[in-house]
């Protein structure tokens, strides 16, 4: 099944992004078309649950995964937090910063695992959208309150309403929630005429998306200065214990496999687009090159390769 | 010749993400205008950085702003707090220009 | 009618960007992929007119329709300057600028209309892409009579030549008359090849563009220092009389109903490419903020979620 | 060290439109090269702007040019009269060169 | 046969880009937008190329290619070099810096004659991509021989493996190279999910991509100040003897018709990526100004408009 | 007010695929961060040139780099020999920085 994985062109293309910036190609893929690529998989994964979900309506099983995602977001820091502090020596606020990228998720390791479970018959429930969308955010709340413990008085800039607005007003959010809503109101048949474009490009971006994010996590795993080998094992065990919690609770819920694994994954996923910008903000006293080394140089990689196989494997397990 | 008055040129190289936190500071010493130049890419003590990183976080921006000699020093001591926390760097130079009283 | 409108994902796409931009989330669309989007969508629309003129030859309709299409972009400034320095309190300059915007077209608002217009069996005729190009240009010349009436000898840098060039080598202008060309020489099946894209993506992308143009209209509107109540109402009372005057002179000129509500939507439209540009260069004294805000804050956002239905009804109803 | 010579350092933020224009004047001056500089956003007196508006009327560009004092004075002699109806920000700065015969 | 070549819409984009910028247009394709494409069209037809190669498996003809690929790229330079230093009047190390650029290859000009020749039915082999990859870069070490010749001492910064790592690095060569085995991996079936980005919307993307090389060659011909009557002819002469030198041998080496064609295309083709990218770091004393305004500015429209359909119909000659 | 140190504020224009090569100079005299600014277009004795074109063999940069002056001339007098073959635009001026020991 790895095998399979590792043959997709998905996967491929990642690996080559991996390989050139390695071997410090001048491969470059324009900033702007990345994130124009990144605004497209993020309306199209937004348009299509919103249509599943107004196929199906909303079912129980529905609360039960939000539910489960929201806490799961809102928990998960608090774990990462202790092992930040203690095994990797972080001091309160980096380790705050950093516990909120493993709380929240990552919309295209979310993206590339459901390629990978739908290839493999396995496809998730089309809420698991929703379900993406409602994690990105608590994990914030807990990081920022895990970082800021003991100093409620503090009068930083960015306590109260800046935040909030910051954290729900961010572009991905508005995006993901928005195209779901969409997805809502105009339902299958409203979604025929612009379907090409969303459906039949989807892959083959992925694919140009992918080579993007191999360059920029290798690149920026090269020119880190930020790490060290605790904080790269912690960057491994944080996620592997966070998605088999997430595929086990999953599963515990009542969660269909591929939705189980789905959780799984999400739960195993660090955040690299909200959560980097509203630490900057709200904790621009933690080091970004910790965070984003952590989370993008290292999770995002080992997720895409080794993750999303893994989770659907002890989903398929126990499930 | 034109007249011309001497002002202060100001540049301030920051993080992205935090521009708009940093244009809020300079409306509060009255400054009347700011713009925003694109920066690719740079290196520094921390490592290198490109702006093509998927996650905005990382990228860096340069604010320059033209002010009088008296708003120049109120903005940099607004800032001064936030130099260390924010990484900024902060230069600031003369400059003549036409038409001064508008800055 | 409307509703059907409403919950069309174009039109929903657009409405996101407005509420993204009023809740000042940070969702931004690339300038370089905004601009690949227009580029390709003015390349697509010319194209299809192009082959479908080349498949029914040129007819004494088009003729008809192309004439009307010059007269009205040619005279209705006069109507507006009269309305924007009496009731709206501008003076010359900025009137004549002003003005220049409304008798010239907007090309998304058509291309909008067009896939709104089709959705419900009104599919305006091929030829309306050429009056559309035909239509973008004469109100910049008596936009420009208007605002420099009496000053005939006036040594501007920008008379004669220079305007000349600058208006009929806009870049929106030869993409469109360019693709309209390739369109009429390759025909039906020299497009073929290339139809993929132009064809099965184009509505996709009219959705991420005008979820774009949705940011952009209400980020020019609350930005705007330049907005007094009268200038917003004439820039809801301006399009609404042209577009009925368009209709009525389309179908009084024998124009089918489609064709007819496709030049009410054109007359009704503010031009916020090639014009803005034009007058930036040749009335440097009238205010951008002022143009801007209306054509592009105002009556577009009127046009798309209200003008189109408006005119395509009347086009039903006197058709 | 290699040897420098004072030159003036001149930055003109402009609407993009009308940026051939200026060039054409600093020709005339008999001013020898002009580089561009990318400007993302900025804000004064009239709100707020983005590169990213779809109509390119709305976004600025910093004109950047190298001469010699009397180039300069000539130059900004001939910009005088346009700097209000075109709405420029125009400043002139003090800077070494090295082969300063070239400018 | 040039008249369908020239009514063919990918060639009509072409020329309405010359045309634009011949009457001074402001039209622009964003750069990030172009190279955006480029990156797309390079995937593209690397995975194609790994297909069929994996379908039609490793063929003595493949290797009689690659080996007279290589033999061409490398050998080129010097006949060019002759006639530059000799009729052209260049200097030693500009004339090495030009001949590199003619015994490289030139992506897009493979790519559109792929497109112009399959649409005749000529379809060149698949592993016709191995050889366009493999020819990208022996030819810049033969133009540094050439150039830096009887200064083998000189302690450039460049020399060494600073020089042979930016030649293999080179972005254009690990895409199209990367991509290509991607393919051979993926194989048929692997490809089937991406093939709707990559099939489905080429021929589209390079009208586009075309109308932007075609502003970007007619600007840097009316913008050059370094081309004079020798140097125009120069840019014409050679591809015109390259190509037929290919042609010919390719026919010798027993391809078949179109794959005959397609090697005399990449004999004829100039680079305007790889090649200007490693001159302007090797040999940073040659003028960029006339290797660009050469390859980019003559070359490469007079392959587009006339080389491609003149070596197809040689090849079909002699074949 | 805070307290300021001045500093070279040295630009230099260059050939984009160059950039790597002049910041290893910088490297080698112990300059300690650098950033690089967006050229859109420019014009000269050669030309013009946009940013847009396909080979990136034609476009610009500028290098930005604040110094203390015995970095910046030693900068300047390495990159002396180059400054014809590489086509650069080398200017040096003055600023004032805070947090100068970091220069
Ligand atoms: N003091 C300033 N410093 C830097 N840029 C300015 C300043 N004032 C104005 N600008 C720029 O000039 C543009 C027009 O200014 P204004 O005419 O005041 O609206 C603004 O949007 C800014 O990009
Ligand atoms: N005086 C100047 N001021 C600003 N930029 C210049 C100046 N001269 C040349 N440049 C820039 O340097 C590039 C090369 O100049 P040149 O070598 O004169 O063609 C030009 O294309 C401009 O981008
Ligand atoms: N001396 C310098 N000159 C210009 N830019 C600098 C300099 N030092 C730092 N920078 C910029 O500031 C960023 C952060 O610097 P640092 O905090 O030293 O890593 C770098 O990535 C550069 O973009
Ligand atoms: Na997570
Ligand atoms: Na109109
Ligand atoms: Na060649």
């Amino acid at each position: 099944m790895i095998v399979e994985t590792l043959t997709s062109p998905v996967i491929l293309f990642f690996v080559l992004g991996i390989f050139a910036a390695l071997i410090k190609s001048d491969l470059a893929i324009p900033e702007a078309f990345a994130k124009a690529m990144s605004i497209y998989l993020m309306a199209a994964i937004g348009l299509k649950g919103g249509i599943e979900v107004s196929a199906s309506g909303f079912t129980p099983d529905l609360a039960t995964a939000a539910l489960a995602g929201l806490a799961l977001s809102f928990l998960l820091p608090f774990f990462a937090f202790a092992l930040l502090t203690r095994f990797g020596g972080l001091g309160q606020i980096d380790a705050g910063a950093v516990a909120a990228h493993y709380g929240s998720v990552s919309v295209v390791t979310f993206v590339t695992a459901k390629e990978i479970l739908t290839g493999q018959g396995l496809s998730p429930a089309g809420y698991m959208v929703a379900v993406l969308a409602l994690m990105e955010t608590p994990a914030i709340i807990s990081g920022l309150l895990l970082a800021r413990r003991g100093q409620l008085n503090s009068n930083t800039e960015s306590s109260g309403n800046g935040l909030l607005h910051e954290v729900f007003a961010n572009g991905s959010v508005v995006l993901l929630v928005g195209s779901f809503v969409i997805g809502l109101i105009a339902g299958k048949d409203g979604f025929e005429p612009v379907k090409p474009l969303f459906e039949t490009g989807f892959r083959g971006v992925l694919c140009l998306f992918l080579l993007d994010m191999g360059l920029v996590a290798a690149r920026r795993l090269t020119q880190s200065k930020k790490l060290n080998a605790r904080l790269v094992a912690l960057a491994l065990i944080i996620p592997v214990t966070n998605g088999a919690l997430g595929v086990t609770i999953g599963t515990l819920i009542g969660l269909d496999v591929a939705s189980a694994a789905a959780l799984g994954i999400l739960a195993a996923s660090a955040s690299y687009i909200a959560v980097p910008a509203a630490m900057r903000m709200a904790l621009p006293e933690a080091d970004p090159g910790i965070y984003l080394s952590m989370s993008l140089g290292i999770t995002f990689p080992f997720n895409i390769i080794i993750g999303i196989t893994l989770f659907s494997q002890l989903a398929s397990m126990i499930g | 010749m034109v007249e011309t008055v001497t002002r202060k040129r100001i540049e301030i190289l920051v993080d992205t993400p935090l521009v708009p936190r940093l244009i809020k500071h300079a409306r509060e010493v009255d400054i009347s205008g700011w713009s925003l130049i694109h920066v690719d890419a740079g290196g520094g003590h921390d490592g290198a950085w490109q702006h093509d990183d998927v996650t905005e976080a990382a990228a860096k921006t340069i604010i320059l702003i033209i002010a009088s000699e008296a708003k120049a020093a109120a903005l940099v001591d607004a800032l001064a707090p936030l130099l260390d926390s924010y990484g900024l760097l902060l230069t600031v130079g003369d400059i003549q220009v036409v038409r001064g009283d508008r800055f």
